[in-house]
């Protein structure tokens, strides 16, 4: 007995320790990975990126696209057996929009009111028409936590947190572990059937690899590309992958001063210098998907006006000397971690034969984000993990003077191009707008996108059901350890 | 040469001794030969870095090996060739059969080891005794060597006795199997005038009661003077000189003998009356490099050409005492009569 | 002005070792001397290991100052088509994970590789040594307050220490240099302290101060002569600890930058590739253990060969 | 005695607070703060400025460093940025398992280090010797991140004789525990060794040499006794106090094989807490590994003390 | 050359000296002091020679050390030429060195082995005649290597490659390089090999002759102390029991202590030394406190009295 306890434990190695385990106050990639098993949310997303029911069954979405109407689940129980009603609900939400440090506000800073309809009904009330606010609740945004413990516990919810998911939380040891337990009033039993699982973040991905292939793990995510051949060698492994929603990109900061890089035609050449194909190769044995938007050119927003431009050497010269640069030198800041230095390595190689002198700065994360934030950086190779919704790829990176926009990119008409697609949810309007934005952002090149990840799970051949999703999260529903 | 006699205790002959470096052996002991009958004393002088502890050593196998090794020769004691034995028996003589005393009394006691602990060691190794008979044995022991209240102090630590006390604390343990021959290595140089003095007085009577032979190297010719039956002179790893002790200090036939006699100040006249010391000058050969002759040659005033290339053997010194042996070409007193001096 | 008056033969002739009274002994003139340089060198070269030593660390030397003209290839030019591939006659160590030769990185590796052991303790004696000299000779208030500063160095882990000052000067090799030196900058001020005081107390610094000598050229001429051996042995130790801390910090992201080869840093790559490429690592580690051996060698040699009490 | 400990524990004072104020000042010197590493991948301005405001990162150098200080009196070292918890708990949590790793590498250095260095020096100048030192020169020589994962491979993929990674506390699973730190534990303990083992050789050297030892050798004592009695012991004050030293390195010389194994001890802990700015964090972490290596080496002293009759009597 | 010394006058002078060590336990706590020297006076006259001898930790030492101010005094004073030493300022003791100077008794350790013997003889002239030129300096520390019975030419070694013997003819040479008046001699004779000792004192009594310099001769070889100075003085446990002429001393000693040490000094001569030993029967060591201040019981012959006897 105590064996097949044992064997329904899911381990499962994470790249990272994840911050806090509270839905409002997270800001990690990695700590949606625990959510995933913990706390489900109002809707999920879909194959195909559209919303698919999960904690509400259904939704509408009024005329003037400022009135959103959404149904509860009926019998839907928190961890502590608290129902989930629509007041849980109204106080879930806006506990996002109002705890003091809270992630969430951000990306549904639209949203006026929520009004409770009745036991299972309520009504999200917008300031202004929010396309993305859907895609907005199949992430953090829509995850509902216990009114009653969130009240107790105050900015401690992570110590223990309570949210209406298949698993709940168990035990948490920082950097060790975090340990999570079927939840037996699910209202999806059937469909769960591993019994606990064990998060262990593993920060180096050799060593994730060689616990998993040494039985430590079950299952790891982030396999490096390179490692692919181990993993498809090994008989008792398999591989799971999906390509990313996100971007790989370099940002510039044309308002460094005396950089080169100020002249968009800088940035043309060092665009045209780069042979994505070959990078692609070098660094990721061709397994990542080349791009050059913000989403990549299998997504469905992906502007077709806009394909993968040839590496073209010569034109870069020349615009180079257009530009009347020579030899420019531009410092390429880079995470130090296994692989962004090796990107870095092959950009320079590459871009050192259009005349350009790459230094490379390899530097820790906060050091980076440091340098970002106070724009002390000349050139950022920055990766974003990615939203359902290309807006979550766009607006705080282009919009003027939003948070992410390490570039200090400010243009009118992109901004009015982000204004007109946040407006609408109608998809032919928004197409239209994400072309008005490429126009302008593929000719300044703020940022030039290089290419999208693809996410690689390996996992021993005794977990069965284990499905990729494009977010790059884990459904535990329907996992089976044999 | 060496005389065996029926009641000789050790028998050296021709031991030799090198130090390997990496720029060459140092040939520290060359060819000794002598012996030792049961129960006499043996004092030993010479010149520092003469071999006089490394001989010694070497006899029990306790040179530090490397760098140390021996050349040839043969030690016998009571019979058998120490040189010849296993290192497990010869564990057996050390300390055994042949007690040693060494010259720096708080170095050569281990600091971290009680007084007891140290005086039972070779009870228990040579005599099997433990327990309660080997402790009743270490007070005797320090009974013997007259430290007062040694009950109490058996069990207190070298740095809380004086250097005297620590001395005595080596004798017992160099006598604590009734050895039948002792080896004391400069055993009072670190000491006062005053200790040395109760250390000798203690030596000879319980010479008188255990009845061992005793080999004492020193720099000091008054205290050879007054214990040895025998004095030996060594030089450069060899033997120079060596006689009944009367005889060597009234008519010494080596002038390294006499060199060192005479570089002691004379005050039998007050000081009124004092000469000029005697020095002897020069430096000791390089050791690497012995040199073929006589090694004292180049020092010595009364040399003839044949001492620089040609080695004297020990032998009889001509018209001294039986058993008055020196090695040199030169006859001494005839050379000392010519200058007019006479001693 | 001599106040000397005419010597007596007997004197003088006690001094050369020449017998006074017969002519016998071959007139050997004083040989000439060897300078101070040139016996310790006798003695260092008389010795198999440190020559084994001192020839590997000048080969390594060597290698790094004329890595332009040694190795075969352009340390940072990539070559996509041989990623990772094994050795063979183009690339005899193999490549790397970006195409690298990886020969080519062994032989610039060296710079920086040697170059942050031999830079970051010349650091750490630089700091270390003055201050060692003045706690332990002045000893005092300022004894106490250097120590207690020192102490404190120690007593933060050396990773940390290492960490906040290369993310504080920016990573960079030069960065990590100072990094190692500052954190082992305590070890010398200690040792070099514990050194002085025992050297104060020897007689020679007495009958120095009976001369005359005032206590900073005590300090400077007498004392810090005699401690140089003991600071030299532990300087090559910490030289071959620099190495490896160079590649910890590497590991951390904080060495030296790419695509800029250090051994550190090429082994810390060659662990992702472990299986597929073990060759990247070999190499490497190899040249790590035979620096790490040879300095030990060597500082072994010149401990033995500054002691005066070793003869040529 | 008690006299001595209050004096010694005194002069400790100095020590941790000097260390404390350095480390502070380090880390402001840092770029970014908690607030930037914090604020996620949004980085919306207000959750800076509101994580600012909540930890005092706005309030100059010196104020910062006497709420700490007060906070440090009152027994609170503060509540880590990252993963909200207190301090004081988090060393509480990790500090154990550090300090068991330490523990057992010592051990592993001890039982390669100290018999090897007895070996080479009683065997000096022979093969041996050689041999000797050679190994200890390699584990000097090899970073310890790459022989972790070697032993990982070899071990635990391999053979699979071994836990890749997985601490087991020793209350739940003594046996587990040790499976899980041996591997750790020889890694740490790997170059620890070459270190004690070429003190070991020297101190040894310098006492075979003694002439106590060689008295003991006229005594007739076995080559046995004559190592472990009368030699080992009086060696023993150097390793004493080399070994506390190392020891408070091992403390933070653990961080990368506690990475490499995934060991949740304090290494992992204070690299994390560096390069996430978590201020508080690492001034508990040192202010701890300083308290303890204060602590390590007045036992050290205390232990030579005891070791040394001179001073055991006194 | 020199003005025939006038005996009225002492050279140095030394009253009430007394020196303290403070007794540390084991933890570096502060503990009693150890009185090492209790009380001490005596004066040396110029061109003499004083000798002192005590057992080993009587206090020899710290009287050399105290006189020449290495470890000054903790009470008394020091009057060297009329000057009390202990009111020089730092430099003007420097400056007083070079008319009072040290040998040590431990030639090997006295000599720094890192400086060539050239430059260690040279140091004085160094710190005290700045102005010289190099040539002069050199030929100064030939003459005094010669003067010292060395080659000149060994200028250029280090004190390793020198014999015990050579090594305090070299200690010799720097300290009597710019002519002091006052060498203190701290046993510097007793690491030496027998043949050895007489050139080392043969060289200290020459030069005395020569150039009319006092010494302090500290050693526990009782006849070399006769042989030297012409007075002696005894020390035990920090106080002198007995002070005279050398002949006065040895051949009539009062003080218990004073007979004690001269009976157990061993004579070379067996037959003469088996009857002392066999004679010799040694007087019990006595409380060293009961003795009081020095009486003169003959012309320049001072005894400490007994407060029992
Ligand atoms: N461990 C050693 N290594 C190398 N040479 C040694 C060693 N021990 C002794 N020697 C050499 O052997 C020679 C004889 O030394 P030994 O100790 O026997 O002299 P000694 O007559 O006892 O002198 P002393 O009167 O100074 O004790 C010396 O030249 C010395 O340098
Ligand atoms: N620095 C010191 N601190 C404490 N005690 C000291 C110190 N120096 C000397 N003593 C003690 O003072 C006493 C006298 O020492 P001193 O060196 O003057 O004796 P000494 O007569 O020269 O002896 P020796 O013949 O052994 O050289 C000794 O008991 C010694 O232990
Ligand atoms: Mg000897
Ligand atoms: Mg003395």
């Amino acid at each position: 007995r105590a064996q097949t306890a044992q064997a329904q434990t899911l381990r499962f190695g994470l790249m990272e320790d994840p911050d806090a385990l509270d839905p409002t106050l997270a800001r990690t990639f990695t700590s949606r990975m625990v959510f995933a098993a913990m706390c489900d949310k109002l809707v999920d997303i879909g194959p195909d990126l559209k919303p698919v029911p999960q904690l509400a069954t259904s939704w509408s979405l009024s005329e003037d696209e400022k009135t959103l109407t959404m149904t509860l689940r009926p019998g839907v129980l928190f961890h502590d057996g608290e129902k989930l009603d629509a007041a849980a609900a109204k106080y879930s939400i806006e506990r996002h929009l109002k705890l003091p440090g809270s992630q969430r506000r951000g990306e549904i800073a639209p949203i006026d009111r929520v009004e409770v309809v009745d036991d299972l009904t309520f009504k999200i009330v917008l300031k202004t028409p929010f396309a993305p606010l859907m895609a907005q609740f199949t992430d953090r945004a829509g995850m509902m936590v216990s009114p009653k413990a969130a009240e107790r516990l105050g900015d401690k919810f992570s110590t223990a947190p309570v949210c209406a998911g298949p698993f709940k939380f168990v035990e948490r040891v920082p950097q060790d572990r975090i340990v999570l337990e079927r939840f037996d009033d699910y209202w999806n039993k059937d469909a769960i059937h591993l019994k606990r699982i064990e998060f262990r973040p593993i920060p180096d991905g050799t060593v994730r690899l060689t616990n998993l292939r040494a039985g430590q793990l079950d299952l790891l995510e982030r396999l490096t590309p390179t490692d692919l051949p181990q993993v498809t060698r090994d008989p008792k492994l398999k591989v799971g992958s999906t390509i990313e929603l996100g971007f790989q990109s370099i940002v510039f900061n044309p308002n460094k001063a005396g950089s080169a890089v100020a002249d968009p035609r800088v940035r043309a050449a060092f665009d045209l210098a780069i042979d994505r194909n070959a990078l692609n190769q070098v660094v990721f044995s061709g397994e990542f998907l080349p791009g050059n938007q913000w989403v990549s050119p299998k997504h469905p927003a992906y502007v077709k006006e806009y394909p993968i431009g040839k590496r073209d050497v010569a034109k870069a010269k020349a615009l180079l000397a257009e530009a009347g640069v020579t030899k420019p030198v531009i410092n390429l800041t880079v995470y130090a971690n296994n692989e962004a230095p090796q990107v870095g390595q092959v950009i320079q190689a590459m871009t050192r034969e259009a005349g350009f002198d790459v230094k490379l700065q390899a530097t820790d994360f906060t050091t980076a984000l440091d340098a970002a934030d106070k724009g002390t950086f000349e050139a950022y190779l920055y990766s974003w993990s990615g939203r359902p919704d290309p807006d979550g790829n766009t607006f705080s990176f282009l919009a003027c003077k939003t948070p992410l926009n390490y570039a200090r990119y400010c243009d009118p008409e992109a901004d009015a191009a982000l204004g007109a697609e946040r407006a609408t949810v109608d998809p032919n309007q928004r197409a239209q707008a994400w072309k008005r934005l490429a126009d302008r952002v593929m000719a300044d090149r703020p940022l030039i996108y290089l290419f999208h990840r693809k996410l690689f799970w390996a996992y021993t051949t005794k977990l069965t059901g284990f499905t990729p999703y494009p977010d790059g999260l884990v459904r535990f529903n329907g996992l089976k350890l044999n | 040469m060496t005389e065996s006699s029926p009641k000789t205790l050790l028998d050296v002959r021709d031991l030799g001794v090198a130090f390997d470096s990496e720029v060459g052996a140092v040939h520290a002991v060359n060819g000794v030969s002598y012996a030792l009958r049961e129960g006499e004393t043996l004092g030993i002088v010479g010149e520092s870095g003469s071999g006089k502890s490394v001989h010694v050593l070497a006899m029990l196998g306790l040179i530090p090996r490397p760098p140390g090794r021996v050349t040839g020769g043969e030690v016998l004691f009571a019979g058998r060739d120490l040189l010849a034995l296993p290192e497990r028996a010869l564990r057996k003589v050390r300390g055994g059969q042949i007690g040693f005393v060494f010259q720096d009394p708080m170095s050569s006691l281990n600091p971290g080891m009680t007084v007891a602990a140290q005086i039972i060691e070779p009870l228990r190794i040579h005599l099997g005794l433990d327990g309660r008979a080997a402790r009743a044995r270490a007070k005797d022991l320090l009974d013997l060597v007259r430290i007062p209240n040694a009950a109490a102090r058996l069990d207190q630590y070298p740095h809380e006795f004086s250097g005297g006390q620590r001395q005595r604390v080596m004798i017992a343990i160099g006598l604590s199997c009734r050895p039948k021959l002792l080896i004391a290595d400069e055993a009072t140089t670190a000491l006062d005038v005053t200790v040395q003095a109760e250390i000798i007085g203690l030596v000879q009577e319980l010479k008188r009661e255990i009845g061992m032979a005793i080999i004492w190297i020193t720099h000091d010719l008054g205290v050879v003077a007054g214990i040895a039956d025998t004095v030996q002179v060594m030089y450069a790893g060899r033997i120079l000189e060596r006689g009944p002790v009367d005889d060597v200090f009234r008519d010494p036939r080596s002038a390294y003998t006499l060199g060192l006699l005479r570089s002691l100040p004379d005050l039998s006249r007050g000081r009124a009356g004092r000469r000029r010391l005697h020095q002897i000058e020069g430096a000791p050969p390089d050791m690497r490099h012995p040199p073929p002759g006589d090694p004292f040659a180049v020092r010595n005033a009364y040399a003839t050409p044949r001492c620089l290339a040609e080695r004297p053997p020990l032998a009889q010194a001509p018209g001294a005492a039986p058993g008055h042996l020196v090695a040199a070409w030169y006859d001494l007193p005839a050379r000392l009569a010519a200058e007019g001096v006479s001693r | 002005m001599s106040h000397v008056g005419s010597p007596r033969p007997g004197v003088i002739g006690a001094g050369t070792g020449l017998p006074p009274a017969t002519g016998l002994a071959p007139a050997t003139p004083p040989r000439a001397e060897p300078g101070p340089f040139r016996a310790f060198w006798n003695r260092l070269t008389a010795r198999r290991s440190a020559i084994v030593g001192l020839v590997i660390v000048v080969a390594l030397i060597l290698m790094a100052v004329f890595a332009d003209w040694i190795a075969p290839y352009d340390p940072i030019a990539t070559d996509w088509g041989a990623i990772r591939s094994s050795p063979d006659w183009a690339h005899p160590f193999g490549t790397d994970e970006v195409g690298h030769d990886v020969l080519s990185r062994i032989v610039f590796g060296a710079r920086a590789s040697l170059g942050a052991g031999l830079t970051s303790v010349a650091l750490a004696v630089a700091l270390g040594l003055p201050f060692g000299l003045i706690a332990g000779y002045a000893g005092g208030i300022l004894d106490m307050l250097i120590m207690r500063l020192t102490d404190a160095l120690l007593a933060i882990p050396f990773l940390i220490l290492a960490i906040a000052l290369a993310a504080f000067l920016g990573p960079s090799l030069t960065n990590a240099m100072v990094a190692i030196g500052l954190s082992a900058t305590s070890t010398f001020v200690r040792l070099t302290r514990a050194q002085v005081q025992a050297v104060a107390a020897e007689e020679f610094i007495e009958a120095a101060r009976a001369v005359g000598n005032p206590p900073w050229r005590i300090a400077l001429r007498h004392i810090l002569p005699n401690i140089v051996p003991a600071i030299l042995v532990q300087a090559t130790l910490t030289i071959a600890a620099a190495i490896i801390a160079e590649a910890s910090l590497s590991f951390l992201g904080l060495g030296q930058q790419p695509p800029e080869p250090s051994w550190g840093s090429m082994l810390n790559v060659a662990k992702n590739f472990l299986e597929q490429a073990p060759w990247m690592a070999i190499w490497p580690g190899a040249s790590i253990f035979l620096a790490v051996l040879a300095f030990n060698l060597l500082g072994d040699g010149l401990r033995d060969a500054l002691d005066p009490r070793q003869r040529t | 005695m008690l006299r001595f400990l209050v004096q010694r524990l005194a002069l400790a004072v100095p020590t941790l607070v000097i260390a404390s104020m350095i480390i502070f000042t380090l880390q402001q010197l840092l770029p970014g703060d908690t607030a930037t590493a914090l604020s996620g991948e949004e980085r919306d301005p207000e959750v800076i400025a509101f994580i600012r405001q909540k930890y005092h990162l706005d309030q100059p150098l010196p104020v910062r460093y006497a709420l700490w200080a007060g906070g440090v009196l009152r027994g609170d070292l503060g509540e880590s940025i990252r993963l909200q918890k207190p301090v004081l708990d988090l060393v509480v949590e990790k500090l154990p398992v550090t300090l068991e790793l330490a523990c057992l590498a010592m051990l592993v250095a001890l039982v390669i280090g100290v018999p090897m260095g007895i070996l080479s020096a009683v065997k000096r100048g022979t093969a041996a010797d050689t041999l000797a030192n050679g190994i200890a020169l390699w584990g000097l020589s090899v970073p310890n991140f790459w022989l972790g994962i070697l032993m990982i491979l070899l071990f635990s993929v391999h053979l699979g004789w071994l836990p890749a990674s997985g601490y087991v506390s020793p209350f739940e699973s003594l046996s587990e525990n040790l499976r899980s730190m041996a591997m750790p534990a020889f890694v740490l303990g790997n170059a620890i060794a070459a270190v004690m083992m070429r003190h070991t050789r020297a101190a040894m050297l310098g006492v075979l040499g003694s002439d106590y030892v060689r008295t003991a050798r006229a005594k007739g004592v076995s080559p046995l006794r004559l190592v472990l009695r009368h030699a080992l012991p009086n060696a023993a004050i150097p390793i004493i106090t080399l070994g506390a030293l190392e020891f408070g390195q091992l403390l933070s010389g653990a961080v990368l094989t506690e990475q490499v194994f995934s060991v949740p001890g304090f290494g992992k802990l204070m690299v994390d807490a560096v390069f996430n700015r978590d201020y508080a964090t690492v001034q508990g972490v040192v202010i701890c590994t300083a308290t303890t290596y204060v602590l390590l080496n007045l036992a050290a002293d205390l232990l030579a003390a005891f070791v040394n009759p001179k001073l055991r009597r006194a | 050359m020199r003005p025939e010394p006038a005996d009225r006058y002492p050279l140095l002078s030394v009253r009430n000296l007394s020196k303290h060590y403070p007794l540390r336990t084991w933890w570096g706590g502060k503990g009693a002091v150890f009185k090492a020297v209790r009380d001490v006076s005596f004066d040396i006259r110029p061109g003499e020679t004083l000798g002192l001898v005590g057992e080993s930790g009587s206090g020899k030492s710290t009287i050399g050390r105290a006189v020449t101010m290495l470890n000054p005094p903790s009470a008394g004073t020091v009057a060297f030429e009329g000057a009390d030493l202990a009111k020089l300022t730092g430099p003007e003791m420097r400056r007083m060195r070079a008319r009072i100077q040290m040998v040590f008794q431990d030639p090997y350790a006295a000599l720094n082995p890192r400086m060539s013997i050239g430059d260690y003889v040279a140091e004085p002239f160094r710190l005290h005649r700045p102005g010289m030129a190099r040539f002069e300096r050199r030929d100064e520390v030939e003459g005094l290597l010669a003067r010292v019975g060395l080659d000149p030419r060994f200028a250029r070694r280090y004190p390793h490659q020198f014999s015990g013997g050579q090594r305090q003819r070299i200690c010799i040479a720097r300290a009597i390089a710019l002519k002091p008046s006052f060498i203190v001699a701290d046993e510097p004779i007793a690491a030496l090999d027998v043949s050895i000792q007489a050139q080392v004192v043969n060289l200290l009594q020459d030069l005395q002759d020569e150039l009319g310099i006092s010494y302090l001769f500290i050693s526990h070889d009782l006849r070399m102390v006769r042989y030297l100075c012409q007075r002696v003085a005894v020390l035990w446990h920090g106080r002198i029991v007995e002070m005279a002429e050398a002949d006065a001393l040895y051949d009539d000693p009062r003080h218990p202590y004073t007979r004690r040490l001269l009976a157990a000094v061993p004579v070379p001569n067996p037959v003469a030394e088996r009857a002392r030993l066999a004679g010799a029967a040694l007087m019990p060591p006595a409380d060293p406190d009961a003795w009081g201040a020095l009486v003169e019981v003959a012309p320049g012959h001072w005894v400490a009295g007994g407060h029992h006897s």
